[in-house]
């Protein structure tokens, strides 16, 4: 098991190595299907480690060398599979997999395939790291890793300036939070003289609860995961991340990546919990998020950031579900949201493909008759996310309604208006592309191509994934087994064990209201957004509060008018004044005064003998003189 | 007593002489006053129980110093009377330096304690013996620096007498 | 020892910086009063030898023979000095025929 | 002897290229010295971690006659900076493609730059040290004044004067400290390790030790010499400056005033950490504009020497190994940028950031290097610098919590301005200077090795370098 755990690592590092050194030698086609064969096996090894910490209930350890060792400080590079990181290895391996096929055929017409799948695999050895690391520092590193890889891939066609900047602005906020986590990490190691998480976690236990230390901890922790996963106030590099290509996006800006800092709280969720403080913030934080990503989603027309900010509102739900303790519910739907989500975004990326790269949505319309497969399978996928029953999204995300009402009836209603704005947007968005009347432009535009089978048979293994994996867990209406909760219990057992509110489980009645409710809410919703965006001719240009929301808050406008503007500036005035003019000026001007000094001084030297003895005689006479009376 | 009187003696003729050295107006006269003073000094020497310095002063000063500034003064012509005088100010002005001098070394100096701090065991430290046993032991390598220095200072003096080759 | 020292210490401390301190003095008003080149030299090995007395008077009393190296140095150096300086001086009046100081202003700013 | 060898090498290689006697072959004959040279601090390294200790130090004493002892010593400071400087001095030469600047004579001054470097860092004697300390001067001074860019006389002798007065503060503290010594005085490091100073003491020889150390490291707000100098030196001259000589005065803070003002140290920390911070804020936020790239190296330079001084000063184990570390990779690091600057100027002729652009999609080889430079540069994990400004910064929060936090900003600005240059550089359309940009040759591509291998070697296994410095730091 220890060597499956180390070869997990090795493959997608070595398929990196391969495709990245070999870039200018090797046939296009070979880098894909290298690069997929690799996480290919990732995916066997890790389902044979999943089946192993399943069945036995035990971790998997390996040491592999120490990284950072001297004197009392001790940080190696080890591995620990428990049943959280092979969640999220199947996640990470499985998706991906998926993904990288279809890359495949998405990226083949691109000249740097080559460098995209080794960039690729890149990524996914750093997403294995991350998650598979046994303490915070190498987890930092592929944080840091994804980071990287995430910089890279959302600039991977870096000849337009426009891809390179969001490229940057994800790399910089994400190092905002970065920062945030490093500091985590410096009060983790200055409190408990390790950094190995299992050991952190077994001392934290037996902290009082609302510890001053440990709410700081978790602030700073929590930081890092609002950059990594784009929560307020960092999240604006999410939507502007979708300059990548869009298989990238689904993978790492929609599946995998963005949820690392969900994977991080939940690691560290004995911390949390003994910091309810904290806990409040994420639950504010996350709530805000979420419904400030849904409310801008229904206003924008690119079908990919729409999407992206679908994954915003759907990642602030999930830190709601955190907030609220619940983190098997957010492991949960964050499981169904990495299929239901890829899934949308291969399709979108599905459409944009048949269009040639078009991803305005109102130079679309139409496509349900052009392109029916994809259609097909971005039905299901927003079915799924909008959480109607059986499809996977219903399931997951009434996992964390239930918590949501557990915590207080303000609270549930919230989320369910969250949750159900998800069916607005998602339906807006698929009447206008595939219901709504054909633009004039789609009009024009002749070859509209369904994709080929090296796409869709990928996104067909999403969707029914979407359609099924819900079932892993029945709502407790139904079923008395919780098999996710079950599964990850040794997880979390030692956090809901600490967490002080005694469960008082809802009365039937209210579960049935909260299951029954929504869904009569999204039907009405469905029924009132077919009319208004199928018959609708034109989208209308937005006006009032919906420009507001339109211009997503105008949030990267004030960024820019508050953080990046005043920087330059004062990086300018740094530069021109203080450095050339001040300092520099002062060093020049000490030369300077030296040589006018000298300049006047030099008259003294008359060459006059007589007069150097008179000087020098009475020289002495004074310093003498002062060595008397002093 | 004989020694005060002596230092008395000693003295009153070395200031004399130094005086007249300024005072008098050939270059000459100067040389053989200064000349004078510095016999008074070997005297001194030798009141202070200094009795190998005093020779040596005598050999190197009046021996060897004194001679070469004669020469020069002979040699060169340089027996030239008054014909350039400093303005009275000037000598004014010298006078209350001088005189501040005295004042200010003497203020300096007179507060000096002079306990005994040398070998008590040595006796007669002055003469060759005692000397020669210090200045080859603990000054060894000034000495021998001094030497180069004499080297070179008669190399410096050779060089800077010969006539340019015109 | 003692009376060696005793000896010498009849004549008191001060009567020798008194008296030293006078030739130095007639050395500097030489030095700042005249012009001609080879008194003000004159009035240097004046002052030069006030100090090697004094020196000499301090060792004596103090009974350390270092003041008296001291003194031999100063005279190994006197004497390279004024090989060195009457050398000079008669360079100095070859080329410009007199040896009145003032007339040497050449080398000014 | 090993020690002696590591000395007197470059410096007789120096001396043979003075002659002029090998013509075309300078630059192969100082490339194979130095490359000898590094072979010779491998077997010195060997030594130290495996063998014998004894052969690394060497005592001399010349007390008959000048009351000098010439005591040279190699421990793991020294080591890991010898290590620094004879791995990057062959790149340095080797790099050196500019017709005009290939000269025996300018080989011959890089080597014996070498050599006195070297001496800086193993010299136990304070005359000794001070020797060699200035004497390194001279070389980089020559290189500069000789060889330089536009306005070079005048800032060269700027940056001369500059440093020469902070050496001299050095000058007094060294021979004040002297006069501290139990009588028979000694100039050698243990004597001045064993002083006792009271803290009214320290406090002026910390200020003298730190001003010499700021004006050559350079901190904040000494440093008006860097970016003029570096931008007109040849590249080679920034090389060594950056890469090497900088680190002189960050050695001087750990050999003095750590172990001699101890008490400064520890105290004193809000007085002069503060100034330091803001310089490393001040470097990274003027790097952000920085129109002209290698001012802007200049500048990034300021910021990460700046970390690194603070890490130092923290008063704390894992600041000061950290800092150590750092050192080395920070070195690296910076030669790394000036290989990759060097390419960009040679091929297009300019180094105004906004000129250039587009590099990236004619010159992929060279686009991988530069990208993993900067990202070390950036201080990400697995890359050399990471290890180091954790540590450091580790250090910090320890000793002090707002310090880390205000220097942790670094790690944000130093994203911003690295990659706004490598975009602005490297990607975007093609500009006029670029279309035509050639990619790497294989004799460059050698080049990036030693340095991209120290990226990854310290970066994944640092725990080497740390163990060893490890009783270093005590």
């Amino acid at each position: 098991m220890e060597l499956i755990s180390i070869l997990l690592l090795v493959f997608p590092f070595l398929g990196f190595l391969i495709i990245g050194l070999l870039q200018k030698h090797m046939n296009r086609n070979v880098s894909g299907i290298l690069g997929s064969a690799v996480i290919c096996i990732n995916l066997v090894l890790s389902a044979i480690l999943f089946w192993h910490v399943s069945s036995s209930n035990q971790t998997v350890q390996t040491q592999l060398f120490d990284w950072v060792k001297f004197a009392d400080i001790s940080i190696p590079f080890a591995i620990t599979v428990d049943r959280l990181s092979a969640l999220m290895l199947m996640i990470i391996n499985g998706v991906g997999l998926l993904i990288h096929i279809y890359s495949i055929g998405y990226m083949k017409e691109d000249e740097g395939v080559n460098r995209f799948f080794a960039y690729l695999n890149l990524f996914v050895f750093f997403m294995l790291t991350l998650v598979l690391s046994s303490n915070y520092l190498m987890l930092f590193i592929g944080w840091e890793g994804v980071g990287l890889c995430s910089y890279l891939l959302i600039g991977f066609w870096y000849k337009d300036h426009a891809n390179n900047d969001a490229a940057k602005k994800a790399f910089i906020m994400n190092r905002i939070g970065d920062l945030g986590f490093l500091l985590g990490i410096f009060m983790l190691y200055s409190t408990f003289h390790s950094l190995n998480i299992s050991e952190v976690l077994a001392k934290a236990s037996v902290m009082p609860s609302g510890d001053m230390t440990l709410f700081f901890i978790t602030l700073c922790l929590f930081i890092g995961a609002t950059g990594k996963s784009a929560q307020i106030p960092l999240f604006t590099w999410l939507p502007d991340a979708m300059a990548g290509p869009t298989p990238v996006s689904a993978l790492i800006h929609a599946a995998t990546m963005v949820t690392a800092g969900i994977y991080l709280i939940a690691r560290s969720s004995v911390l949390f919990v003994l910091s309810p403080v904290t806990m409040n913030i994420i639950l504010v934080v996350g709530a805000a998020t979420a419904l400030i990503g849904g409310l801008v989603a229904i206003f924008q027309n690119d079908i990919k950031k729409i999407l992206a900010y679908s994954t915003v509102s759907q990642l602030g739900f999930l830190f709601m579900a955190l907030g609220l303790g619940s983190f098997s519910g957010a492991m949960f739907h964050l499981t169904t949201h990495a299929f239901f989500k890829a899934l949308l975004f291969l399709a979108a990326g599905s459409v944009i493909h048949a269009l040639s790269g078009e991803q305005d949505i109102r130079n679309m319309g139409g496509l349900r008759k052009k392109i029916p497969f994809t259609f097909a399978l971005f039905i299901i996928g927003t079915i799924a996310i909008s959480g109607i029953p059986p499809f996977a999204g219903f399931f997951s995300k009434e996992v964390i309604l239930t918590a949501a009402f557990e915590h207080g009836l303000g609270m549930g209603i919230i989320a369910t208006v969250i949750s159900l704005m998800t069916t607005i947007y998602m339906f807006r968005l698929l009447f206008v592309v595939f219901f709504k009347p054909e633009s004039k432009a789609l009009k024009a535009n002749h070859h509209v191509h369904e994709s080929p089978k090296v796409m869709t048979y990928p996104m067909a293994v999403l969707a029914i994934l979407s359609m099924i994996a819900g079932f892993v867990q029945l709502p407790k209406l139904f079923s008395e087994t919780q098999g996710f909760d079950t599964f990850l219990l040794p997880v979390f057992a030692k956090a809901t064990g600490l967490a002080a509110v005694s469960e008082h489980g809802l009365d039937v009645q209210t579960e049935w209201m909260i299951f029954l409710v929504p869904l009569l809410v999204i039907a009405a919703l469905i029924v009132v957004s077919y009319k208004r965006f199928v018959n609708a001719k034109e989208l209308t240009e937005a006006s009032g509060f919906s420009k507001v929301l339109a211009n997503k808050f105008y949030f990267d406008e004030i960024y820019d008018f508050c953080i990046v503007k005043p920087l330059g500036f004062i990086s300018d005035i740094f530069r021109e004044f203080v450095d050339q003019t001040i300092i520099n000026g002062i060093v020049n001007g000490v030369g300077r005064g030296t040589l006018f000094v000298g300049k006047r001084l030099r008259r003294l030297q008359t060459g006059n003998v007589g007069f150097y003895l008179v000087i020098m005689v009475f020289s002495i006479i004074a310093i003498l003189f002062f060595n008397i009376i002093l | 007593m004989l020694s005060q009187y002596l230092f008395f003696f000693l003295s009153f003729v070395a200031i004399v002489s130094a005086l007249m050295v300024l005072l008098s107006k050939k270059p000459i006269h100067s040389v053989l006053y200064l000349t004078l003073t510095f016999f008074t000094l070997a005297g001194h020497y030798i009141l202070l129980n200094a009795q190998f310095l005093a020779v040596v002063h005598i050999i190197v000063y009046a021996g060897a110093i004194m001679v070469l500034f004669l020469f020069t003064v002979m040699l060169l012509n340089l027996n030239i009377e008054g014909e350039f005088q400093k303005s009275t100010i000037m000598k004014f002005i010298a006078a209350i330096g001088g005189g501040m001098i005295f004042l200010v070394l003497i203020g300096t100096l007179k507060s000096f304690d002079v306990a005994t701090v040398g070998n008590p065991e040595l006796t007669q430290i002055g003469l060759v013996k005692n000397l020669g046993k210090t200045l080859y032991s603990d000054y060894l390598l000034p000495f021998e620096l001094s030497s180069i220095l004499f080297l070179s200072a008669m190399v410096g003096a050779v060089m800077l007498g010969k006539k340019d080759k015109q | 020892m003692g009376t060696t020292i005793a000896q010498i210490q009849t004549i008191p401390l001060q009567y020798y910086i008194l008296f030293c301190s006078a030739l130095f003095s007639i050395g500097v008003i030489g030095v700042l009063a005249k012009r001609n080149a080879l008194v003000i030299f004159m009035s240097v090995e004046l002052m030069l030898n006030s100090a090697n007395l004094l020196l000499t008077a301090f060792s004596a009393y103090r009974n350390d023979p270092a003041g008296q190296i001291f003194v031999f140095f100063i005279m190994v150096v006197a004497a390279a000095e004024v090989a060195i300086g009457l050398a000079l001086l008669v360079v100095v009046y070859r080329s410009t025929k007199t040896i009145d100081i003032n007339a040497l202003n050449r080398l000014k700013w | 002897m090993i020690i002696v060898l590591l000395l007197v090498l470059p410096l007789l290689a120096s001396l043979i290229l003075f002659t002029g006697k090998l013509g075309k072959h300078s630059r192969e004959f100082a490339l194979i010295v130095s490359l000898l040279e590094f072979g010779v601090a491998l077997v010195a390294g060997y030594a130290f971690t495996f063998a014998n200790h004894k052969i690394l130090n060497l005592s001399l004493n010349l007390k008959q006659l000048l009351d000098i002892d010439i005591i040279i010593n190699i421990d793991a400071v020294s080591l890991l900076m010898i290590m620094l400087t004879t791995l990057l001095v062959p790149v340095i030469i080797a790099s050196n493609n500019n017709r005009k600047v290939r000269n025996h004579n300018f080989f011959g001054l890089i080597l014996l730059m070498q050599m006195a470097l070297i001496g800086v860092f193993t010299a136990s004697e304070m005359i000794l040290f001070y020797i060699f300390w200035e004497l390194a001067m001279i070389p980089i001074f020559l290189i500069t004044a000789i060889w330089g860019g536009q306005n070079r006389l005048k800032i060269s002798v700027k940056f001369l004067i500059y440093t020469v007065v902070g050496s001299f503060a050095m000058l007094i503290a060294i021979l004040y400290l002297y006069t501290l010594t139990p009588a028979p005085h000694s100039f050698s490091f243990d004597a001045f390790y064993h002083l006792k100073l009271p803290y009214s003491v320290q406090v002026p020889v910390f200020l003298a030790f730190f001003l010499a150390f700021a004006i050559k490291i350079p901190l904040f707000p000494f440093h008006s010499w860097q970016a003029e100098t570096y931008n007109v030196s040849p590249v080679q001259g920034s090389m060594l400056l950056a890469g090497i000589m900088l680190k002189m005065g960050l050695y001087g803070i750990i050999r003095f005033i750590l172990p001699i003002c101890p008490d400064v140290v520890a105290g004193g920390s809000l007085i002069f950490l503060p100034l330091i911070l803001f310089g490393v804020i001040y470097g990274a936020i003027i790097a952000i504009r920085q129109p002209k790239l290698k001012k802007m190296i200049a500048f990034v330079s300021l910021s990460h020497v700046g970390i690194i001084a603070l890490g130092l000063l923290s008063n704390n184990h894992y600041g000061i190994e950290g800092a150590i570390l750092q050192m080395f990779s920070h070195g690296v690091n910076v030669v790394g940028f000036f290989l990759c600057y060097q390419i960009i100027v040679i091929r297009t002729g300019t180094d105004i950031i906004s000129d250039l652009g587009g590099i990236a999609s004619a010159a992929p080889k060279f686009a991988t290097l530069f990208l993993v430079v900067v990202l070390a540069n950036v201080a990400l994990p697995l890359t050399n610098s990471f290890v180091g400004e954790f540590l450091i910064l580790l250090g910090l929060f320890q000793s002090n919590i707002y310090i880390a936090v205000i220097a942790g900003l670094t790690i944000i600005l130093g994203a911003v301005y690295m990659l706004r240059m490598f975009q602005q550089v490297m990607y975007g359309p093609q500009t006029a200077v670029t279309t035509n940009f050639r990619d790497l040759t294989v004799r460059e591509m050698l080049l990036f090795v030693p340095i991209i291998i120290s990226i990854f070697l310290v970066g994944v296994y640092p725990s080497f370098v740390l163990q060893m410095l490890q009783t270093a730091v005590k």
